[in-house]
């Protein structure tokens, strides 16, 4: 019987148990401490809904052996134009959201090829090499944002000045344009079910895609390049392919992040976007060589479990707010504890 | 054996040199009272004239307020000092080179130094007293 | 075989060719950006009195062959803690500058054991995991300085401590130990003002290195950064060197953020350790460094590169486009894009040398065949 | 210079690895500046015996070894090669363990550096010795006086000529003082002539100085020129021994390969076969450790050709390049036309199709389940268990025919598993390399290439996959080319059989020949008068 709880606790994972554990015991002190338990359930939900697409984004690149996309800040640019644009074409609603998404994908696509062909020739040193791509390429775009030609007053300096402001306000254009779709309340939980659809749509198109023959493909190389290679898998361009599916994702992500928020945040925000993202999958128990999409919703709804509870939670009990303290080592404690697992011995 | 008692006396030493590092780098406040005093039903004070008082290298003037419209009636001047012992020196402004009177004196880790100026001049001993280094708001 | 000229200069050309593009670069900006040269010469001088031992901490481990060590942020946070006491206490000047050194030696051995394990633990991705060591230990030093200074760990000085009573503010005054190394010994010449005796504390640690250099264990050290398994191989205790060549950088770095902020003079408790990493790493691969290569004057010739462009790079930006934000974008940018290219090209070369291995085989077919005179 | 004195005594040592025995017994003694030739196939257990003297750990994690050997007449048993260092006995390897950007004075050095004291010792301990770096340049320069070499001593490694870093390599281990006995593997393996020639020239004057040298390679005029005894070990049993001058490589050839002739049985193929199918002209590999330097020979249609030869001679290098996996260079004709050398995905669609030698590293996707690994070449390459949409431009795993395929083969090969879902890293070798069969099998294949199909599996396992092979031959007709180190094996299912030596292929004999001429062609002692094709 004891052996039988280490093996499931072994095939969980020690992370996964700490953090659910953390997690539930902050649901049950909640109501003590004067916190709803109904807002904050439906506060996780909301995040749920405009995280959950930025996490799965990472997807791709993991299961082709690319390790964790240190770079995502590439996807997410390419995602801030769109949206950009969008709101320079003034289109609201739902249809101004699909623009901001078409505008988005063939720079996403871009990026992801030039990214790509970089990250395939620094084989190994992915990780590293993307954390720094992915800081030049946002401090470039502080610049660029100075410099495109975007005239949309919502958008620009307000005296008629250039260049856009730091944080864009999508209140009149496509704000919770996901969420409200068809959502409900029961007992005090508002349930955002547009949101929902949104993400499992995008976990079903994944699904499916890694169901195909690239899919598969892209499996085995992640797996094992030479194997791959071996069955005349051309494994660079499954890699290639791989980022840019991840960038196409993540551009979407960001576009749903932002109608969740309410705001596109441009300059320096999208600098440390990638480590939540990555601590969240890491968190649902990927590893840097092997994901699912499990790992995506319950590392999702675990991280962002505690990024709501622990700011009402924990700053009721000791009165002060710890909250961005624990999201800092919570966060960077997963990555660096994933860094260290020794990939499984190799034959 | 022989490595172990030089392992300890290196950090002996780094340990001591702290010390000493924390006892001659302490900053204390150096307090000078100036009012006037009454000992023994003879009035003293410094009158109108500006005088100096030398703290180790720091000249600080010090003078007894004569326009009517200064509001201030304190008679303190604070200033800084750094580590344990100093020497104290006091002459009037115009006349720098007759010292009235010289002295030392040494202030404990936690305390601040106190001064009254007028017994220092009047050659009296209780000159000096030290104050225990309370953090105000 | 001794290298022809033209092989030599072609040689020095690939290996620097990042300092070389900097100076380029800056001779286009300088007059540009219309600083008076003393103005500049003086900021060199402060700047390379303030940043060169932040930047020389990195050279240990390059030579132990962990890479450029981004964890030296621990180091950072290492010294800040050393003055926070310090100013809790009250010891001002040298003094005082000497004791923060001694108190956060400890904290910094600790942290720079902490992390050499970690880095051992994640052989082969030492970089990115010092990285995210750093970001972590961020947290743990709020948690430290933010809830437990001030309860746990008694500071009796309300000026640096929240209203509330735990928890130290986020800037601190340091005007007790400000320029106390600068103006030590100071030398003027015309309005060119030389902290003396920051440089002798710099010249110290630059003899320290060519010293380390010379003994066993950096010999150990460098044998450990060419070939793990060959070192083991030969008996050398390979964990312990590599965590031994992180401690002795995270120490180096907390003596440097100290040197920093007493330059500096003010000290902002949260945040001035964050970009420690990246600026040192950016000057020193901005003075020609690779990540397996570094030596003493990359440090010198980086710093004065790396900060001359960051000096000059908003008022040239200004002139250039009528902005100066984009001048300000611009240096952020530099620094990253300059990292991010030289890690690439470093990776890039170990796989071109794999490459060439294969191809000299191949070679040697057209060889055989020209001697055997085409096939039978 | 031969005293009496013996250096090592080895006692009956004995060694198996769960159950396959590699060392039965095996005793012999080298005397004070005695210069021993160790010759075997590779299999014969020449490496066992000297990682067991090397105190390697892989001996003691697999159980350790029977009997016992005396170094200096001490009883000698080692947990780690640290040990066997201190005890006096160096070890020279075939791929070089020296630092490329250290000179040859710090690599002969290394971790042996004379230092000298300095104030900080005392306090921050030994590691801060300074180096003596003049002390090191004469040790450095008497141990390669010794080899009577010139070696500069302050040449970087990466600059020297492959001759100088096998002497620094040598140079290192005589450098230690207790170094009585030296084991040199295959030294001249990467040589050219000329540095052969010094290298032998360099032994003997050490020997000759009372150093005891065990030198293990498989070119025997160099063994017959340079030992004073030679060894000869077969399937883990000392079989010969001689002086050198009274023996011939026919001799030592003999015994190294000489399996009592009667018992392979070679079935007479039925029907003669005339069609060429595949002709290799003038082919290159650049395969690290099998480089392929110029190989030629035809194949015929459903034949069964048995490619042969030592390690490292290049004999796995052939498969690997015509396959595209190393960069190859060459000309390679299937049914008359040439096609492109180094593009796998054409190669497959060709119909070739290959088992791998390395089966964990790349034959198989240890983590996924047996049947993907079973169907994931054949639906790459021949887009089969596909299930399309929108006229093929969807394409899609059609999971159901996969699971019915790896169950047809499961059963064919009979594949001992919990479930067609088993991931493949939990199977035993055996039945993972029944698995890399039916990956290839899959792919209908018209040409086979397997490499070293039964390498560490069990003796089982081994019959079912030779009659697996032999068996899909039969039946579809498919030409297989069979890479192997097992000579038993390639007499026993081939129609002829190459021998790779140095790159090139040393002859082609049918299987009927005596076992000794292909033991000659391993050895490159092809000079000697044997019948049988040899170019």
């Amino acid at each position: 019987m004891k052996n039988s709880i280490i093996e499931s606790i072994e095939k969980i994972g020690w992370p996964r148990i700490i953090i659910g554990l953390f997690l539930a015991s902050m649901f049950v002190i909640a109501p003590f401490v004067g916190v709803s338990v109904g807002t904050s359930i439906s506060d996780v939900l909301v995040r749920f809904t405009f995280n959950g697409v930025l996490v799965l984004s990472l997807l791709p690149m993991v299961k082709s052996g690319c390790g964790l996309n240190f770079g995502l800040q590439l996807g997410i640019i390419s995602g801030l134009l769109g949206a950009v644009t969008s709101i320079e074409i003034g289109i609201t609603g739902f249809l101004g959201f699909l623009i901001a998404i078409g505008v988005s994908i063939p720079f996403a696509i871009l990026f992801g090829i030039i990214y790509g062909l970089l990250l395939n020739r620094v084989k190994g040193d992915e990780m590293v090499v993307a954390t720094y791509v992915g800081f030049s390429v946002v401090s470039f775009m502080n610049m660029m944002w100075l410099l495109l030609p975007y005239k949309s007053p919502d958008m620009i300096w307000g005296y008629g000045g250039t260049g856009l402001r730091t944080t864009i306000s999508v209140e009149k254009y496509w704000f919770h344009v996901l969420n409200d779709f068809l959502s409900f309340e029961i007992g005090g939980v508002y349930v955002p079910t547009g949101g929902f659809l949104f993400f499992a749509l995008m976990c079903l198109i994944v699904w499916i895609f890694f169901k195909s023959k690239t899919g598969t493909a892209m499996t085995a190389t992640g797996s094992n390049p030479v194997y791959a290679s071996s069955s005349g898998v051309n494994v660079n361009k499954m890699r290639l392919v791989s980022v840019i599916i991840s960038s196409i994702i993540a551009a979407i992500g960001i576009l749903v992040y932002e109608q969740g928020f309410g705001f596109i945040q441009l300059y320096m925000a999208p600098l440390y976007m990638a480590f939540p993202a990555i601590a969240a999958l890491l968190l649902g128990g990927a590893s840097v060589g092997k994901a699912t999409i499990a790992n995506v919703i319950i590392g999702t709804f675990l991280f962002q479990g505690i990024l709501t509870m622990t700011p009402s939670v924990i700053n009721n009990i000791i009165k002060s707010d710890m909250s961005e303290t624990i999201r800092i080592i919570v966060s960077n404690g997963m990555i660096v504890y994933a860094l260290t697992r020794r990939k499984k011995a190799r034959g | 054996m022989k490595k172990w008692i030089i392992k300890i006396s290196f950090v002996a030493v780094i340990v001591v040199l702290g010390v000493l590092l924390f006892f001659f780098g302490r900053q204390h406040e150096i307090i000078i009272e100036y009012g006037d005093i009454k000992i023994n039903e003879t009035e003293y004070s410094i009158g109108e004239e500006l005088y100096i008082v030398k703290i180790d290298s720091e000249k600080i003037e010090i003078q007894n307020k004569t326009s009517k419209f200064s509001r201030s009636t304190s008679t303190l001047k604070t200033s800084k000092i750094v580590g344990p012992n100093h020497s104290i020196e006091v002459y009037k402004n115009d006349s720098p080179g007759e010292t009235i009177r010289k002295d030392n004196f040494s202030v404990e880790i936690n305390n601040n130094a106190k001064i009254n100026l007028v017994s220092f001049i009047n050659g009296f001993d209780d000159w000096y007293s030290q104050k225990k280094i309370v953090y105000d708001e | 075989m001794s290298m022809s000229n033209s092989e030599k200069v072609k040689k020095f050309l690939i290996n620097n060719t990042v300092p070389i593009l900097f100076v380029v670069l800056l001779f286009f900006a300088i007059p540009l950006s219309g600083f008076s040269p003393e103005y500049l010469a003086n900021e060199m001088i402060t700047r390379l009195g303030r940043n060169s031992f932040l930047v020389l901490a990195l050279l240990i481990p390059v030579m132990a062959g962990m890479g450029m060590n981004f964890g030296i942020v621990l180091g950072a946070m290492a010294g800040e803690i050393g003055l926070i006491f310090i100013t809790d206490w009250g010891v001002v000047g040298i003094n005082g500058v000497f004791l923060a050194m001694i108190i956060s030696t400890p904290i910094a051995i600790i942290l720079g054991f902490v992390a050499g394990l970690i880095l051992n633990a994640a052989k082969g991705r030492e970089m990115v995991t010092g990285f995210m060591l750093g970001f972590f230990m961020n947290g743990v030093y709020q948690l430290f300085v933010l809830y437990g200074m001030g309860n746990i760990i008694p500071i009796n000085n309300p000026k640096i401590l929240l209203p509330r009573g735990y928890g130290i503010r986020n800037a601190i005054d340091l005007v007790n130990i400000r320029q106390a190394f600068d103006s030590f010994i100071k030398l003027k010449i015309g309005d060119i003002s030389i902290p003396v005796f920051s440089f002798i504390i710099i010249a110290i640690l630059c003899i320290f290195i060519v010293w380390f250099r010379k003994t066993k264990l950096g010999q150990d050290m460098r044998a450990v950064g060419q070939d793990n398994d060959i070192a083991a191989a030969s008996g050398i205790a390979v964990k312990r060197t590599r965590i031994l060549s992180i401690v002795i950088s995270t120490v180096l770095a907390c003596y440097g953020q100290i040197i920093f902020l007493q330059n500096i003079g003010t000290m902002n408790t949260y945040n001035s350790h964050e970009q420690v990493g990246t600026f040192a790493v950016a000057a020193i691969l901005i003075g020609g460094a690779s990540v397996a290569k570094a030596n003493i004057s990359n440090v010198f010739i980086g710093v004065v590169l790396f900060h001359m462009t960051f000096i000059v790079s908003p008022r040239a930006g200004k002139e250039l486009v009528g902005q100066a934000q984009i001048g300000e974008h611009f240096r952020v940018f530099v620094s990253y894009a300059v990292i991010a290219i030289s890690l690439a090209l470093y990776a890039w070369r170990r796989q071109a040398a794999k490459n060439r291995e294969i191809k000299a085989v191949l070679d040697e077919q057209n060889e055989a065949i020209e001697n055997r005179g085409g096939s039978q | 210079m031969e005293s009496n004195e013996v250096v090592l005594k080895v006692e009956n040592i004995g060694k198996d690895f769960f159950g396959n025995v590699v060392l039965k017994s095996v005793s012999f003694e080298v005397k004070k500046g005695e210069v021993i030739g160790l010759v075997g196939e590779n299999g014969a257990g020449k490496s066992t015996l000297m990682n067991i003297l090397f105190g390697l750990p892989v001996i003691n994690e697999t159980g350790g070894f029977s009997g016992n050997f005396f170094l200096n007449g001490e009883k000698a048993h080692f947990s780690s090669s640290f040990d066997a260092l201190d005890a006096g006995i160096g070890m020279v390897h075939q791929e070089f363990v020296l630092l490329p950007g250290f000179t040859a004075t710090e690599n002969i050095l290394l971790n042996r550096e004379s230092v000298k004291d300095n104030f900080a010792v005392n306090i921050f301990g030994d590691r801060l010795k300074h180096l003596d770096r003049e002390d090191m340049k004469k040790r450095a320069v008497n141990a390669i006086n010794k080899l009577d070499v010139n070696l500069d001593p302050e040449m970087i490694v990466a600059e020297m000529p492959v001759g100088h870093r096998q002497f620094t390599e040598i140079a290192r281990e005589i450098d230690r003082s207790s170094t009585k006995l030296l084991i040199l593997d295959e030294p001249t393996a990467v040589l050219t002539e000329s540095e052969a020639e010094i290298m032998i020239k360099a032994a003997k004057k050490l020997a000759e100085e009372g150093m005891s040298i065990i030198f293990i390679s498989h070119r025997l005029h160099e063994v017959l020129d340079l030992c004073d005894r030679v060894l000869v070990l077969r399937d883990g049993n000392l079989v010969f021994e001689s002086e050198s001058e009274n023996t011939n490589p026919r001799e030592i050839a003999e015994s190294m390969v000489g399996r009592s002739i009667s018992d392979f049985e070679h079935t007479e193929r039925k029907k003669e076969l005339q069609k060429d199918l595949l002709e290799v002209k003038d082919l290159w590999v650049a395969m690290p450790g099998e480089v392929v330097k110029g190989v030629n020979f035809t194949v015929k249609k459903g034949e069964i050709f048995g490619i042969g030869g030592l390690a490292g001679q290049g004999k796995l290098g052939i498969a690997n390049g015509i396959m595209g996996l190393f960069p190859s260079r060459g000309k390679v004709l299937f049914k008359g036309e040439e096609i492109p050398l180094n593009n796998t995905k054409n190669i497959l669609d060709l119909g070739f199709s290959f088992v791998s030698e390395d089966r964990r590293g790349v034959g198989l996707l240890l983590d996924e389940p047996i049947d993907w690994n079973i169907t994931f070449t054949a639906m790459q390459a021949h887009e089969r268990f596909i299930v399309k949409y929108l006229g093929g431009l969807l394409k899609f795993r059609n999971d159901k025919e996969i699971r019915k395929e790896a169950l047809k083969y499961i059963d064919m090969l009979q594949i001992k598993c919990t479930s067609e879902k088993q991931f493949a890293r939990a199977l035993s070798g055996g039945n993972q390399q029944k698995v890399c069969l039916a990956k290839a099998f899959a792919l209908n294949p018209e040409i086979l290439f397997v490499s070293e199909p039964t390498r560490g599996i069990d003796v089982g396992a081994k019959e079912l996959v030779l009659n697996a092979l032999k068996k899909y031959n039969e039946e579809s007709g498919i030409t297989i080319i069979i890479t192997s180190s097992e000579l038993e094996e390639l007499r026993s299912i081939s129609d002829r059989i190459a021998i790779v030596n140095e790159g090139k292929i040393a002859g082609i004999l049918p299987p009927s020949k005596p076992a000794t001429d292909f033991g000659l062609l391993m050895i490159g002692e092809s000079n000697i008068n044997g019948e049988g094709e040899i170019k």
